[in-house]
């Protein structure tokens, strides 16, 4: 409470900085799922939002118009957060969105922030939102901030070819997010020499798996991979340690999180998942220019915002902020006008993330390459990076 | 009257909100509400009007927009016929569903809706090759009639509040309707709306089916206006906040149900301003409602501005009791006999019990009791507590099926069959426990009378198709004649519940007799009553018999049983021990026993 | 011991009771009789505390117990022995017994074993029975529950609602045998019965209650000879000498 | 792994969710019995069960026993007190209305958690280590084990409780005849507070049970309860014993279908047996249902 009330004085005296610097503030609309099902995800992105903001603004602004924040609750429903999209743009006339956090919502928005050209940069784990063509409709306002799934799954695939683990077994929660794994798993196996073997589901509120564990067990595959976000993960972890399956087992890019090393527990030792840097960072070469970014955003996390307390930093925490950040330096470029921002956002190159590094082009809304993802080991409840 | 004026107001508003507010962002949240209101009004009409409540409803908004995008998408089928399509599908599944599922009761029904809403569910998300991406079905075009495209918000505005507005004149059509008052009838009792003659487990399915429909074709619209669909919009915490805005609306009550629309899918954003705390508001308020005003806020309101006069004002005269004999209840012996002549016997019988049995866990409450009964005449069914006089009248009625025995009405046998179909046959009764239709007026509840009588169903009501004004007219005429006759007619639009309990009874009484039936089935008629009321039933039953309409009556009063009955048959122990003439009687001997016990 | 006055109480919709007035005495068996809907079991429930009275007084041992609610009355020695039985189905004939004891605070088989074999030594067939729920049995091993369940309140004024009802004629009169046998010990009962000459017979004195009031009092065996009883039950008597309608076979 | 050693290991994991929606079941059928109503906030007991666990055993470092006892009896309390503020109060004796209110509590309490306790996912340590024990060839965890042995316990204590003492058997009547039990002289009002808060303590112990395994977050119970809920149905509604059968048989059928035929649909096969269930025997597998209570 007393953290809540001290942000809120710290936003108070930052908005009364920032106009004092300049009035005709820009407005940026940021929408993510702060109740619901995916209020966990929803609300440190949220927090993240704020951050990326504040510091904008005490830095000056962007060419000395400071950014204002509109939020918003997407409710981690589609039809909510269409509501809340039409507001950002006919009530408050935003000039760009952020948001929302999850592939379903940001699909239900997609087409309307198309059509009412708002440039949107969505930090959703799902690649439809930026992929266009057929029933995707077009895809020409819309970027998004995290590495696509497919990405994830050539990293992954990558090691495991490495390692000469070719028979692969999959457990996929029956989320939006799984889906969109588990459509690029099968879709990207041939190419690193991979066959599936097993193809098993779960729901993300399920309490046990060792039913289709057991079953995987008994394929003998050489590695198990599951995809999902949420508690759900660490339950399989937990499972395949019960069962005693030997097999390793990979997680996707969703879970690296120190919560997951707290859910699973003991069980967690040993499980291998593609991460940005931000997981590891502290083990990062000195050379890598991300570090410094990344050291940046931590302090500032963890020691003046103290989120960590509540939501300690995971995979995602980066997202909004590197959103905030491309948004903010293609309007320091272009200025607010919608086309002109879309296009400097598009053309954004060279933007060194917290989540790697934006290289974005017309074909690719989303910019990240195999070099932001690291493999991370957990060992000792500790994430390691897998050189 | 009323309604037209709110139809009017309604109609207004309409009209009038997009002029004054074009901000494509309020239209947006008013299309979203008109999308709700159409399934609300489905929902309405099947938790208000049928009693049955299905979480559900989700489930067939869901099938209604997938099924929609799928055909328009998939196989290119244009939106319109798409949208029917979809409407006839869901109406098709709802029909397999509810046959079985309307069979269940309480919280049975409750929970085989949850089912079906997670199996749909379910279903939706993993059952990708058809329907969709992982993350949802995208590209669905918009609604298109001819060149005119429903891309904008406010041309989906007026399509969609054109047909919430016009699913509400539905909904008001059918609810004052020969069908709405069956159905009411069948919410407020649904062995008295049998008794007279309403299909009651028809009623149910068709109400399910139509409020499906309903909610199909606001899944399809939705479908049309997002563009998107994706699984999670249609789970079942959709459906209970569909149900709660038809019970926090008020349930039962159109424009309540409307409000409740109104105000249930405004809250969530109203309430972001507190934030964190939104939750915990919604549900204080949603609590707060159902606590203080359970019948939902638009009676709330009502309810708060003029304020009503309770009935505490009816004072209780407290008299001596004493030693004063009392005069007894005078009932007016029968005049003669009007055009049937009482002397025909057995050609007169219409209807013949012949050893009757029925048994409930193991104790024979009816052991081979045979009854006639004569064309014209009054039949008084008499005995002690227990003796079976009811169950009797429930055999008789169709409402318990005799384990063995015959019943042959007007020749034919009808044993095992259902109220609803003797009362077609001219069978109707009324009930020991007043069974008035507390929910509707002094003359609905006679109206429902004559549903036997009379023939417009669910299509012609809701359409208002041609005939259905004059049928409608001429239930009412009738209506009105039998009020008079029970000399209730200043009292037609009373709430029923607002008359006394004498009252109450006659109006039970008339609604038996409006269709003119040829046998009447007389439960207790003056239990409860003063002696003043006592009298005017008993001219009432001599009236009715007068006119040819045989009577089979259960009392205690025996002053009104011997006073003016043509028979009496007495049944003690589930067995008839004695049969005929008043004074006969009163003088039998084992009635004696049975009646004031033995003396050793 | 018990005084009502002018006892007013409702229904629903229907003012069943209009201004009762009578009394018990100590040692008495008082009987209440009167057709269906005479307002019988409403009197007995607003004595019981359970349905309310709009107005009137309730004095029990020179006490105004008008505010009291139902366990207090059941504290009191007020125990009703309600009509139809109304026993605990599914529950055995000790249990139920059991229940009768539940404000004495003792429970199980040892805490009331005085009491249990008491009600045994009165009704022999339920010690037979004491472990079969109490819904599979007979009407008159019904009924003997049901006054059982009373009597193991240990009550003064026992109010007994038709305890012959729905029971063949031998086990009606096996039932008044035992509510006699109660007087005797002593025990206050007011006694309402259908069966108005059976009724009579075991009662010191009666009241005849016609819809909501008292039409008729006096001792019983006045009143067992009052063709006015006759009458509240079966109806004044059809005059023969005005000719009657043409019946049927006549 | 063997055929059969599969099958052994999918009963086990039957049983441990099974004995978990037994609990829940139970909650909601002696509210039933009391009552007439399905009571919403079950599944808030549930979590909050955990929840309170979490802040007694690893915030303010209680013995594990400890923690327990007063989680359950706090959620206890909790449901009288629900029962006492919103049920009593109301002014309709309607059972949806009174859903309804139960629903809106439940929306309340999952509020007041989610500030209480945060948005997060957390953790509670199994009560006696995560090493697997090998049964007739299946894989079981010691929480599983104790799931089992408290479960036991609760419905032996249940059942001694209704059968032996004098309040149970009051509650019972009640639930049969609560006209003659007020003739008795048993205050109807309290044996409803107590159903209330007799199954709020069922709900914690089910939750404080589960969470070990499943994780923890502020709305843990509403899958569970839901689960639970159909349990109580498939058993009979308000049939204690049929509550137990119930959950253990949904429990088992759940992981069997996942095991043995579709993991994809599995939620679909339980369900859709349930359904079947329902039709063809509408008052559930060992219910009197709704004839008991009429």
């Amino acid at each position: 409470m007393t953290r809540k009330i001290a942000t809120l004085l710290v936003g108070l005296m930052v908005a009364t900085v920032s106009q004092a610097l300049a009035a005709d503030p820009i407005k940026i609309g940021a929408f993510f799922s702060l109740s619901g099902p995916a209020a966990a995800i929803g609300t440190p992105t949220k927090l993240v939002t704020m951050m990326a903001v504040e510091k904008i603004n005490k830095e000056g602004g962007i060419n000395g118009r400071p950014i204002e924040l509109i939020q918003g609750d997407a409710e981690s429903e589609p039809t909510k957060a269409v509501m809340v999209a039409k507001k950002f743009i006919n009530v408050d006339k935003v000039a760009a969105i952020i948001g929302p956090d999850l592939t379903d919502l940001g699909m239900a928005v997609k087409k309307m922030v198309e059509d009412a050209h708002i440039p949107t940069v969505m930090t959703v784990g799902g690649d439809p939102v930026i992929m266009s063509g057929g029933p995707l409709g077009t895809c020409h306002w819309v970027f998004k901030s995290p590495q696509r799934s497919s990405t994830a799954v050539e990293k992954l695939y990558q090691y495991l070819q490495k390692n000469n683990l070719k028979k692969v077994a999959l457990i996929i929660s029956s989320t939006t997010f799984g889906k969109d794994g588990k459509t690029w798993l099968e879709k990207l196996a041939p190419k690193y020499g991979i066959t599936i073997t097993a193809n098993e589901s779960f729901g993300p509120k399920d309490l046990d798996m060792t039913a289709q564990l057991s079953k995987i067990a008994a394929g003998k595959p050489d590695a198990i991979v599951c995809w999902t976000t949420g508690p759900a993960g660490a339950i399989v972890s937990r499972n395949t340690k019960q069962l005693n399956i030997k097999i390793p087992l990979f997680q996707c890019h969703g879970l690296p999180d120190p919560k997951y090393i707290e859910l699973a527990g003991a069980a967690s030792e040993g499980n291998m998942m593609p991460a940005t840097k931000l997981m590891a960072w502290d083990q990062l070469a000195d050379t890598d220019p991300q570090k410094k970014v990344i050291k940046e955003f931590v302090h500032l996390y963890n020691d003046v915002y103290n989120y960590n307390t509540q939501f300690p930093i995971n995979t995602h925490s980066g997202y909004a902020w590197d959103a905030i950040h491309i948004v903010a330096d293609a309007i320091k470029k272009a200025g607010t006008d919608p086309a002109k921002l879309r296009d400097a956002i598009e053309q954004t190159k060279g933007y060194l993330g917290v989540s790697g590094l934006y290289n974005l082009t017309t074909e690719d809304h989303n910019g990240l390459g195999q070099d932001s993802m690291n493999m991370v080991r957990i060992e000792n409840g500790k994430w390691k990076l897998i050189p | 009257m009323k309604h037209y004026l709110g139809l009017l107001v309604l109609a207004g508003v309409i009209i009038v909100f997009p002029l004054s507010v074009s901000n494509p962002y309020y239209l947006n949240v008013a299309n979203i509400i008109g999308l709700n209101s159409i399934v609300v009004a489905g929902l309405n009409l099947l938790i208000g009007y049928a009693g049955q409540i299905s979480l559900g409803h989700a489930a067939f908004y869901g099938l209604g927009a997938y099924f929609s995008g799928i055909l328009t998408v998939t196989y290119q089928v244009n939106p319109i016929p798409a949208m029917l399509l979809a409407m006839l599908a869901t109406g098709l599944i709802a029909l397999l569903i509810g046959i079985p599922t309307l069979k269940l009761h309480g919280h049975y029904l409750v929970m085989a809706t949850v089912g079906f809403n997670l199996i749909v569910n379910i279903i939706i998300l993993q059952w990708d090759s058809v329907t969709g991406s992982p993350s949802g079905f995208p590209g669905i075009p918009n609604l298109k009639i001819g060149a005119l495209v429903f891309d904008t918000d406010q041309k989906m505005y007026y399509l969609i509040w054109g047909l919430s507005f016009l699913i509400i004149i539905l909904s008001l059509n059918l609810v004052r309707s020969r069908v709405g008052r069956g159905l009411r009838a069948l919410h407020g009792s649904e062995p008295a709306a049998s008794s007279l003659g309403v299909q009651t487990a028809r009623y149910k399915v068709k109400v399910f089916v139509i409020s499906t429909m309903f909610a199909s074709l606001a899944g399809s619209l939705y479908a049309y206006y997002l563009t998107f669909i994706s699984p999670k919009t249609f789970d079942i915490f959709f459906s209970i906040e569909l149900v709660t805005m038809v019970i926090a609306g008020g349930i039962g009550n159109v424009w309540g149900a409307l409000l409740g629309t109104v105000f249930f899918t405004t809250l969530p954003s109203v309430l972001d301003v507190f934030d964190e705390y939104k939750d915990i508001f919604y549900g204080l308020i949603l609590v707060v409602i159902l606590i203080f005003l359970p019948q939902g806020v638009l009676v709330g309101i009502k309810e708060y501005f003029f304020a009503r006069k309770r009935s505490s004002d009816k004072d209780i005269q407290a008299d001596d009791g004493g030693r004063v004999f009392s005069r007894g209840s005078s009932a007016a012996f029968c005049p003669p006999l009007g055009r049937i002549s009482p002397d025909r016997t057995d050609d007169g019988v219409i209807l013949s019990v012949r050893d009757v049995s029925i048994n409930f866990g193991g104790i024979m409450a009816l052991a081979q009791v045979s009854l006639d009964l004569f064309e014209g005449q009054v039949t008084a069914l008499i005995g002690p507590n227990g003796a079976g006089k009811t169950t009797m009248i429930n055999v008789v009625s169709g409402i318990h099926r005799p384990t063995e025995g015959s019943i042959s009405f007007f020749g034919q046998e009808v044993k095992g069959k259902r109220s609803y179909y003797l009362a077609g046959l001219g069978l109707t009764r009324t009930f020991q426990n007043n069974q008035t239709f507390s929910n509707m007026t002094v003359l609905e509840n006679v109206m429902v009378g004559l549903h036997a009588k009379t023939g417009k169903e669910f299509i012609s009501s809701m359409f208002h198709l041609p005939g259905t004004g004059r049928e409608e007219k001429a239930i009412e005429q009738r209506a009105w004649e039998v009020l008079r006759f029970f000399r209730l007619e200043d009292k037609g639009h009373w709430s029923a519940s607002a008359l006394s309990f004498g009252e109450q009874k006659r109006v039970e009484m008339a609604r038996a007799l409006a269709p003119n039936p040829r046998l009447i089935l007389l439960d207790e008629p003056v239990a409860g009553l003063n002696m003043t009321e006592t009298d005017e039933i008993a001219k009432l039953i001599c009236d009715i018999r007068n006119q040819g309409i045989s009577v089979l009556l259960v009392e205690h009063d025996m002053n009104l049983v011997m006073g003016i009955s043509d028979r009496v048959v007495v049944l003690n122990y589930g067995r008839k021990i004695a049969e005929g003439r008043p004074q006969e009687i009163q003088k039998d001997e084992a009635v004696l026993a049975a009646y004031l016990g033995s003396v050793d | 011991m018990l005084r009502v006055e002018k006892l007013a109480a409702s229904y629903g919709a229907i003012q069943a009771l209009k201004g009762v007035s009578l009394e018990v005495n100590q040692g008495e068996i008082v009987c209440l009789i009167g057709a269906n809907g005479a307002g019988k079991t409403t009197l007995l429930n607003c004595l019981s505390g359970v349905h309310a009275q709009r107005q009137g007084r309730l004095v029990y041992r020179g006490q105004d117990i008008s505010g009291t609610n139902a366990q207090q009355r059941v504290k009191m020695g007020i125990v009703q022995v309600p009509e139809n039985r109304q026993l605990f189905g599914p529950m055995t004939v000790e249990e139920n017994l059991e229940m009768g004891a539940y404000l004495r605070g003792k429970t199980g088989r040892v805490g009331l074993a005085a009491e249990m074999e008491d009600i045994f030594r009165r009704f022999p067939i339920l010690k037979d029975r004491r472990k079969q729920r109490a819904g599979t049995l007979s009407g008159g091993e019904q009924q003997m529950v049901a006054i059982g369940r009373g009597l193991m309140a240990n009550p003064s004024l026992l109010l007994l609602d038709e305890p012959s009802l729905g029971l063949a004629p031998l086990v009606v009169k096996e039932i008044f045998r035992i509510i006699k046998g109660l007087r005797e010990e002593g025990r206050t009962i007011l006694l309402v019965e259908q069966n108005a000459l059976g009724a009579l017979t075991i009662s010191d004195r009666a009241y005849v209650l016609e819809t909501g009031r008292v039409s008729l009092s006096g001792p019983a065996r006045d009143l067992m000879q009052d063709d006015q009883v006759r009458r509240a039950f079966l109806g004044q008597t059809v005059p023969e000498d005005e000719k009657p309608r043409p019946i049927l076979g006549s | 792994m063997t055929t059969w050693d599969q099958f052994a290991q999918f009963v086990f994991s039957g049983l441990t969710t099974g004995s978990i929606y037994a609990l829940i079941a139970l909650g909601f059928c002696i509210i039933h019995n009391s009552t007439g109503l399905v009571n919403f906030t079950q599944v808030d007991f549930v979590s909050l069960g955990g929840l309170m666990m979490y802040t007694l055993f690893l915030g303010l470092g209680l013995p594990l026993p400890a923690a327990f006892v007063l989680g359950v009896l706090a959620v206890t309390a909790v449901g009288g007190l629900v029962e006492r503020l919103t049920i009593r109060p109301a002014r309709s004796r309607e059972i949806t209305v009174l859903i309804f209110i139960t629903i809106g509590v439940s929306i309340l309490m999952r509020g007041l958690f989610k500030i209480i306790w945060g948005k997060n996912q957390m953790a509670l340590p199994s009560f006696s280590g995560d090493s697997p024990l090998i049964i007739l060839g299946a894989a079981v965890l010691p929480q599983s084990l104790w799931i089992f042995v408290i479960t036991l316990l609760v419905v032996g204590l249940l059942h001694y409780f209704f059968s032996r003492t004098r309040v149970g058997k009051a509650m019972r009547a009640t639930s049969f005849n609560p006209r003659a039990a007020a003739l008795m002289g048993v205050d109807v009002n309290s044996m409803i507070l107590l159903s209330f808060a007799l199954s709020g303590g069922l709900g914690a112990v089910a939750g404080i049970l589960i969470v070990p395994i499943t994780t923890l977050s502020y709305d843990v119970g509403v899958m569970l309860g839901l689960k639970g809920f159909a349990a109580a149905i498939l058993g009979g509604y308000g049939n204690v014993v049929g509550a137990v059968v119930g959950g253990l048989v949904l429990g088992v059928l759940e992981s069997i279908g996942a095991g043995m035929i579709t993991s994809t649909y599995k939620d679909v096969i339980a369900f859709s047996i349930l359904l079947l269930i329902l039709f063809f025997k509408p008052g559930g597998l060992l219910g009197y249902g709704e004839k008991q209570k009429v």
